[in-house]
């Protein structure tokens, strides 16, 4: 009991990866109705991204920079030119996820569109083994991570016993960033309105000179850019591997329960999936440990319950609320 | 002329025709603070053709989703031949006896208009799951039948046997009404629930669906329940005419009755005669 | 029409195979595949492929691939959670078999009604669900279903001795091989036949529009517990084949991928077309192995890129199904609908 | 030179089927021009070829031109022909079932570069033709009744304020009263905004009163233009459009003849 | 002369390419090193590699096809998933598989008899492991590891073991190999306060658990099992492995100082590997020598044959010296024990070993 406290806020740090994540999924549902299967793969192509230009591009660089102009070299420390490193490869994995999902916008997202939504699933489920294939292609398969780390372990937040490392602040940190902007660029613009308009009817939106092409562009441009911040982020926590890719099942628990069109519902769904892969073991075990203890039973707590309880969640929510938590209820009309 | 012998159902009720077929009950519906029926009721009597009219918004396909057991009003009963329908689940409905179509075409837009007819002898037929894979003996006689049933009496009926293998999809909107009642028709009804039939339709195929609509009434005698917005078709084939504003009846009576009501003609057939129907007057 | 198709009976109407190409086409076809085991040997050797093992999991596949079609394709009801219903058919199967000693043929029909039975249950919500929220409840079956087999159970792997049949046992790749295509053809002539009756009609129109489906009378929770059923029973029924055939069941064969998989085979072959799960089983299986053969030949030539070929292999075959979907988006069955339309009217075509 | 000039189109769906067979029809800039023909004859399609919507759909142009305004428009993309000022308002209640009202009117407005101020303003004007509109602004477009989403469907073609509107049935579904409203809405479109109408419709007889000009098309063909006081005038068009008797009086629905009557002018 | 047809089924773009594809490239190279010096007899190896991803399906149509148009005897696997789904087959066609899957219940001959494999088996390790702590001075021991075949198939030899010695079991904790956080599971761990926890995982699952001990179970040492133990571990657990996290060595790590190490080291121009990376080379050394001792019995019973003749085999020290024989494939019952020193895995004990017993066979 005493480390509910501490349950609670991994838990919450856990869900904010999720909801980051998450997050890439609403916004290309919302204006698509695709649901992109890609989205873990690219989550893993920006941790490798990320990790190539700050580990090996880094190097190459500075040995270039401080052949040519050694005085700019010395005029920033060491702790300086860290801060330089971070903060460029951070905007240039955006720009490489942005350049990316636009060449793929153009030559396979585009000639999809009026096309069944099962079959641009399909096509997603198709790009996932391409990325992937391209990942393990230029960077093979190793575990790779990021040298010296970006967000070190000891500037984390001490709870009790528990350290929470930094980079779960900065993962909760972009996903408000994230949420703020969209809501803010939703408000002001009329941008939200037509990526309805698009994800209810192509052809009537098309009649109205809404481009579904640019709005295909926007959507798919944003859920990238949070996926391979995404992927950069989580890169941080542990290393980048194949593997990264998991994510982009992992998080649909958190799609769902929020709501598949809305922003908001995958950043509530993200932190309430956290929240219940770690008080929901606490809690189960309490009770196996209650009903032993009430009828001389010696039941065990199985394991690994992290893994289904969201599931368990998720399937108990959909049935009272059968559009998640902020989904928008299918119009049921005659 | 009712009970000829080339009627494919026998007229259904009573011949006195005392009882009414269908009996609303001061329906109440609500949609949060919208009262999109507040307090209808009415009579539908045996074999009529009864035609609802109302402006835009009145709450006529509200009465009829009502009826099919597709919204549940908060209020009020729906009596089907002297059974109080109102607790039945949607699909129990159409084993009853009513069919309907809708307002905006409700097709399975990719099948055959062959299979959307079949369809609609669903509640009637006996296959199973097991059976029907098998398709032998039973199951396969069965659709024979169906198929022999639906071609000879009702294909035959609508004149749609050029278009009976085409995917109903690509159909032009005309021809889709029409393959909505035949489906309808397939359903083997008492009570046939028609939701603007001539709607989008020419003169000529207005003028099909009336003829349409007077046989399956006249021959079938099968009782119509009629929204129509084209007051021409209204005033021509009903035989008694119920008015609804605002989810109220303000009116009812034989047609030409109606059409007097100044009540009527304010708050739904205006003063421009050429807009009350398409054809001349 | 001048060259349309007149038939004297309903009867004939009604036929799966109404022209003469047709029939004589499909009688090819089933020879081609009897007689496979005959030529599949010299196949290998032009390949350096095993045919026949590689003919049966399409079978196999055909098989669960038609009851997802059944599922998705027919009802319209997307399920991830197929791989996980195949591990139950093949579990259930197995353990039958090697522990209670059950003849293989109830083995596998009790394998598919277990498959059924929780296909049915994690069916459920589709009562309120649709779309991509039931897509994702039946990713929890998926989930939920192999965290079961391997916690609570401990299923592991099982090993499975081989099927026999009134004596005759189905010990060779060859003999498995007709077992399997028994299944998969009776599996397809099941849903084909089901298709064009009621119950079929029903599970279509539940799909396109369900609330008009309702009002025809259609028992909406009933029709989609039925297709959740049959369908989970075909896929079980392919895991209880699987068993048979591979003589192991391992959870790890039947994951998320698995499910993926087949949801692929369906989109690819064309949903809601009987053909659909054949030839999207066949393209994908096809292509993937065919991919192979140059992979294995280049990696001969240059021994040091190896790895890197793997990767290419990989990009090539999912840049193929992108470019395919480009193309064809429907699937392959409406390309197979287009060429027999043509030639249903040939050699009058337009 | 007309603002609208269509010449000579043809029109296959699906690679295979011939929908529009040599087309052709002229919209005067300003006029009113209606366009009369049985189901299935093709209006939409047309409609749909002018407007580039047909791309979205398995159809093609593949022969004649469409000209807007001295240029080209076959080839151009649906929105850039939208911006160009051509709008189609579609048949068939098609609004966005999942938007509010109100939003379904935003959307309209996508190529108008206004204010929020001027768009409220736009919205505002719809509701004052439509006041039901006003009432029901919040709730999801597809609850509305029939009628209430063919009014917003024509609201929706008020808010792009282009130069050559498309209706494609306007008056389906709506009561009477309003049948001879949304006409007057048309005529004071055209009167007031100077906007070039081009209408498809089945009520032939409110059609013709309000078009100058009217052509009538049969199986993918034209077969008959003219004024529309000619139109009105013309023995087959009174008897097959205008449902005028042998004798001209009123006919009625009761005595059709149960023989099938297909008269076409060709074929 | 003739050839010598191998099966070598891998992952290299799948699950558990990040160790595969090295293991992979260990048993290719070494393939061609034999090769290069004259292969086998006289016979060259022709090694058919393919890459299965971790796809089940796709493990048994390669094992099909190298069975019956390759005509292999013998196959270089790889996983639990490809072994396991295998190995009914193996026993029918009567092919030698030597996968990177070293469950102490291959081992026993009587269920299993064409299966072998060069590391110290799961088992094995497991009881070596807690013997190391125990005399270490380990009073508590919890065991945490994946719920996958992997994880689970020490666990009942390693609390059994404990037992014997009398040291206290925890509940045992479950991480997945893809977690990237185990707060819940560490702070259950606390209650209990272990003093060794065994770590039955890959290296990222056992970094982060590591990495989260750093607070909450700052006393606890780290037994880990040998496919989560190599030179990724210190980079990913950041300094937290030091001198905490001890690994299972069933071969040296590359570059350590054996004689074996260095043809090794030449025939790779000294070019980074992980540990995988030898554990493939030597299963392939092992091979040869069966191979070589087999003769002209070129079959898979042959080689069995042969293989059960190796008696304390010498790697050249690059592991343990193998012997099986045909009632007990375990290869040994010895094997290094690893920890982390400045950020790299040393050798901290070269030799841990225990009676081969043959209760343990298969178990
Ligand atoms: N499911 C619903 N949710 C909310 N409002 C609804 C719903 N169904 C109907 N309404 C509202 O109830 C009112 C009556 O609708 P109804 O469809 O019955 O009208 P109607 O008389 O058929 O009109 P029309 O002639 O235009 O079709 C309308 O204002 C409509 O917007
Ligand atoms: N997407 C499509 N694919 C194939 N054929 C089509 C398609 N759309 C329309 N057609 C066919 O083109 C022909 C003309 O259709 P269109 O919709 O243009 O007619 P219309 O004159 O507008 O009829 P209505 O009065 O019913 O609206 C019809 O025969 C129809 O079947
Ligand atoms: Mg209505
Ligand atoms: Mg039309």
């Amino acid at each position: 009991m005493e480390n509910l406290f501490g349950l609670i806020i991994t838990g919450l740090a856990i869900g904010s990866v999720y909801a980051l994540v998450a997050m890439g999924f609403a916004l290309i549902y919302k204006s698509t109705s695709i649901i992109n299967f890609a989205q873990g793969e690219f989550v893993l192509v920006g941790g490798y991204v990320a990790l190539w230009l700050y580990t090996d591009l880094r190097g190459l660089a500075f040995e270039a920079l401080a052949q040519a102009r050694p005085e700019v070299f010395a005029a920033l420390s060491p702790a300086g030119w860290q801060l330089v490193v971070v903060a460029a490869a951070f905007l240039l994995t955006i720009v490489a996820g942005l350049v990316m999902v636009l060449a793929l916008e153009r030559l396979i997202l585009r000639p999809m569109i009026g096309e069944p939504i099962i079959s641009v699933i399909m096509v997603t489920i198709a790009l996932a083994t391409v990325l992937k294939g391209l990942v393990t292609l230029i960077w093979e398969t190793q575990i790779r991570n990021f040298d010296p780390p970006i967000f070190q372990q000891q500037d984390g937040l001490r709870l009790g016993v528990i350290t929470l490392p930094g980079v779960y602040l900065w993962i909760f940190f972009f996903a408000a960033l994230f949420l703020v902007s969209f809501a803010l660029f939703f408000k002001f613009t009329r941008v939200g309105v037509s990526m309805r308009a698009v994800a209810a009817d192509q052809q009537v939106a098309q009649s109205m000179g809404i481009s579904v092409k640019t709005v295909f562009a926007i959507s798919w441009s944003i859920g990238a850019v949070v996926a391979v911040v995404g992927g950069m982020l989580v890169g941080n926590i542990n290393g980048v591997n194949i593997e990264l890719s998991h994510f982009g099942l992992t998080v649909f628990p958190a799609v769902i329960l929020g709501g598949l069109e809305s922003v908001g519902g995958a950043i509530i769904g993200g932190l309430v999936i956290g929240l219940v892969q770690y008080l929901g073991p606490e809690l189960v075990g309490q009770a196996v440990a209650l009903y032993n203890r009430a009828f001389d039973a010696a039941l065990v707590t199985p394991g690994n319950l992290e893994a289904v309880l969201p599931f368990v969640v998720l399937i108990a929510i959909l049935m009272v609320r059968p559009y998640g938590l902020f989904g928008i209820k299918e119009i049921e009309r005659v | 002329m009712p009970g000829s012998s080339s009627a494919l159902h026998p007229p259904a009720g009573p011949p006195g025709g005392q009882t009414p077929i269908l009996k609303i009950e001061d329906l109440h519906l609500r949609f949060g603070g919208l009262a999109a029926l507040a307090g209808v009721g009415f009579e539908v009597a045996f074999g009529v053709i009864q035609a609802i009219i109302g402006p835009n918004g009145a709450g006529k396909t509200c009465i009829l989703n009502c009826i099919c057991r597709f919204y549940h009003p908060q209020r009020g009963r729906v009596i089907f031949m002297g059974q109080d329908i109102s607790r039945l689940p949607t699909h129990a409905v159409a084993g009853l006896g009513i069919a309907r179509s809708f307002q905006n075409i409700e097709l399975f837009k990719g099948m055959t208009v062959l299979d959307n007819i079949k369809l609609g002898r669903h509640a009637h037929l006996k296959s199973g799951f097991l059976s029907g894979g098998l398709y032998l003996g039973k199951a396969r006689r069965e659709e024979m039948a169906v198929r022999a049933e639906i071609e000879e009496k009702i294909i035959d009926l609508l004149e749609i046997e050029s278009i009976r293998k085409k995917v109903v999809g690509a159909l032009p909107y005309g021809l889709q009404k029409r393959v909505e009642l035949a489906r309808a028709l397939a359903m083997k009804p008492k009570l046939l629930l028609l939701d603007e039939p001539m709607a989008g339709m020419n003169l000529e195929e207005t003028e099909d669906m009336a003829r349409f609509i007077l046989d399956i009434n006249q021959e079938w005698g099968v009782t119509v329940v009629l929204i129509e917005h084209d007051m021409g078709v209204v005033m021509d084939i009903s035989d008694d005419v119920v008015v609804l504003d605002f989810g109220t009846k303000i009116a009812q009576g034989p047609p030409a009755a109606v059409a007097r009501n100044p009540h009527v003609i304010q708050a739904y057939l205006g003063a421009d005669d050429a807009a009350h129907s398409k054809l001349g007057v | 029409m001048p060259c349309g198709l007149f038939f004297e009976t309903y009867e004939k109407d009604e036929a799966i195979f109404q022209t003469t190409f047709l029939r004589v086409a499909m009688a090819a076809f089933a020879v081609l595949l009897l007689a496979f085991p005959f030529f599949s040997d010299w196949l290998s050797g032009l390949t350096n492929l095993y045919w026949l093992g590689i003919m049966t999991h399409i079978c196999i596949f055909v098989l669960g691939a038609q009851g997802l079609n059944l599922l998705t394709g027919f009802t319209g009801q997307i399920s991830l959670g197929h791989g996980a219903f195949m591990a139950v058919g093949a579990f259930t199967a197995g353990v039958l078999h090697m522990d209670l000693g059950w003849n293989f043929l109830l083995a596998i029909l009790a394998g598919g009604l277990m498959a059924a039975a929780l296909g049915m249950i994690f069916g459920v919500p589709s009562l309120r669900l649709r779309g991509l929220y039931l897509a994702i409840a039946t990713l929890a079956a998926q989930i939920i279903i192999i965290w079961l087999l391997r916690g609570v159970f401990e299923a592991g792997a099982v090993e499975v001795s081989d099927a026999t049949l009134f004596g005759f046992s189905f010990d060779t790749d060859q003999r498995k091989y007709y077992l399997c295509l028994f299944f998969a053809a009776l599996g397809t002539l099941y849903l084909k036949n089901l298709m064009r009756t009621r119950t079929g009609r029903a599970f279509v129109a539940v799909r396109d529009r369900y609330l008009s489906a309702e009002v025809i009378g259609v028992n909406l929770f009933k029709y989609r517990i039925l297709s959740f059923g049959i369908s989970s029973f075909m896929v079980g029924l392919a895991g209880g084949l699987w068993a048979f055939t591979e003589n192991a069941v391992t959870d790890e064969a039947f994951g998320v991928a698995l499910s993926v998989k087949y949801l692929a085979y369906i989109i690819v072959g064309g949903l809601g077309q009987v053909t659909g799960a054949i030839f999207g089983v066949t393209f994908l299986e096809l292509l993937h192995w065919l991919l192979e053969v140059p992979t294995d030949a280049l990696s001969r030539i240059f021994p040091n890129i190896f790895e890197k070929l793997a990767s290419l292999r990989e990009i090539v075959f999912g840049l193929i199904v992108i470019v395919f979907l480009i193309f064809e988006p429907d699937g392959l069955s409406a390309r197979w609908r287009t060429i027999r339309s043509y030639w249903k009217l040939w050699p009058f075509s337009y | 030179m007309a603002l609208l000039s269509v010449n000579n189109i043809e029109v296959i769906y699906d690679d295979v089927i011939l929908v529009l067979k040599g087309l052709s029809l002229e919209v005067e800039e300003g006029a009113i021009v209606a366009l009369l023909g049985a189901n299935g004859a093709g209006k939409t399609t047309t409609l749909k070829a002018i407007s580039g919507l047909l791309k979205t759909e398995e159809g093609e142009v593949t022969d004649g031109a469409i000209v807007f305004d001295g240029q080209r428009i076959n080839d151009l993309e649906p929105e850039k022909i939208v911006r160009r000022g051509v709008f189609q308002v579609m048949e068939g209640r098609r609004v966005f079932v999942d938007l509010t009202a109100r939003e379904n009117l935003i959307a309209a407005a996508h190529t108008q570069k206004c204010t929020r101020r001027q768009l409220d303003e736009r919205i505002e004007q719809v509701y004052a033709y439509f006041p039901r509109l006003k009432e029901r602004q919040n709730g999801l477009a597809g609850y509305l009744s029939g009628g209430e989403q063919q009014m917003l469907v024509i609201g929706r073609g008020m808010m792009a304020r282009p130069r050559l509107m498309m209706l494609d049935e306007p008056s389906l579904g709506l009561s009477p009263l309003l049948v001879g409203e949304i006409f007057e809405i048309i005529a004071r479109l055209n009167r007031e905004l100077g906007t070039t109408i081009l209408l498809v419709e089945q009520n032939a007889r409110m059609a013709l009163n309000i078009a100058s000009h009217g052509y009538i098309m049969e199986n993918g063909k034209i077969v008959l233009d003219d004024t529309t006081e000619k139109l009105k005038n013309n023995e087959d068009v009174k008897r097959f459009y205008l449902g005028v008797g042998e004798e001209g009086q009123k006919r009625s629905y009761r005595q059709v003849k149960h023989y099938k009557r297909r008269k076409r002018w060709l074929s | 002369a003739e050839e010598i047809p191998v099966g070598g089924i891998f992952d290299i773009t799948g699950a558990t390419s990040k160790v595969g594809a090295d293991y992979a490239k260990g048993v290719r190279a070494a393939c061609d090193y034999v090769n290069s010096l004259g292969g086998v007899n006289g016979r060259m190896i022709n090694l058919e590699s393919a890459d299965y991803a971790y796809a089940i399906p796709k493990a048994l149509n390669l094992y099909k096809k190298y069975v019956n148009v390759n005509k292999v005897f013998v196959i270089q696997g790889w996983g639990t998933g490809d072994t396991n789904a295998l190995t009914p087959k193996l026993k029918k066609d009567e092919v030698i598989f030597m996968s990177a899957s070293y469950d102490a219940n291959l081992t026993n001959p009587a269920n299993n008899p064409y299966n072998f494999f060069i590391g110290t088996d799961y088992s094995t390790s497991i009881r070596l492991a807690m013997q190391f702590a125990k005399d270490n001075g380990a009073k508590k021991v919890l065991f945490c590891y994946p719920d996958h075949p992997y994880g689970r198939a020490p666990i009942a030899a390693g609390k059994e073991y404990a037992q014997m010695l009398g040291l206290e079991i925890g509940p045992d904790e479950m991480v997945d190999l893809t977690a990237t956080d185990a707060t819940q599971q560490l702070l259950r761990m606390k209650k209990f306060a272990p003093d060794y926890v065994w770590l039955g995982g890959t290296t990222p699952s056992c970094a982060v658990v590591i990495k989260g001990a750093a607070s909450i179970l700052p006393e606890a040492k780290f037994l880990i099992n040998c496919w989560g133990f190599d030179s990724n571990l210190p980079l990913l657990a950041q300094g937290a492995a030091e001198g905490r996290a001890f690994g299972i060595l069933p071969v040296v790590p590359y570059g350590a100082d054996v004689p074996g190490m260095k043809a090794m080291m030449a025939w790779t121009k000294g070019e980074p590997h992980t540990l995988h990376f030898v554990k493939g080379w030597v299963s392939v050394l092992v091979m040869a020598e069966g191979l070589k001792r087999a003769g002209d019995k070129l079959s898979g019973p042959g080689l069995k044959a042969a293989l059960e003749t190796l008696t304390d085999f010498e790697t050249g020290g690059l592991c343990a010296p193998i012997t099986y024989t045909s009632t007990d494939h375990r290869p040994n019952t010895t094997c290094g024990i690893g920890a982390i020193k400045d950020g790299k895995v040393v050798v901290l004990v070269g030799k841990v070993s225990m009676p081969r017993e043959a209760k343990y066979i298969g178990n």
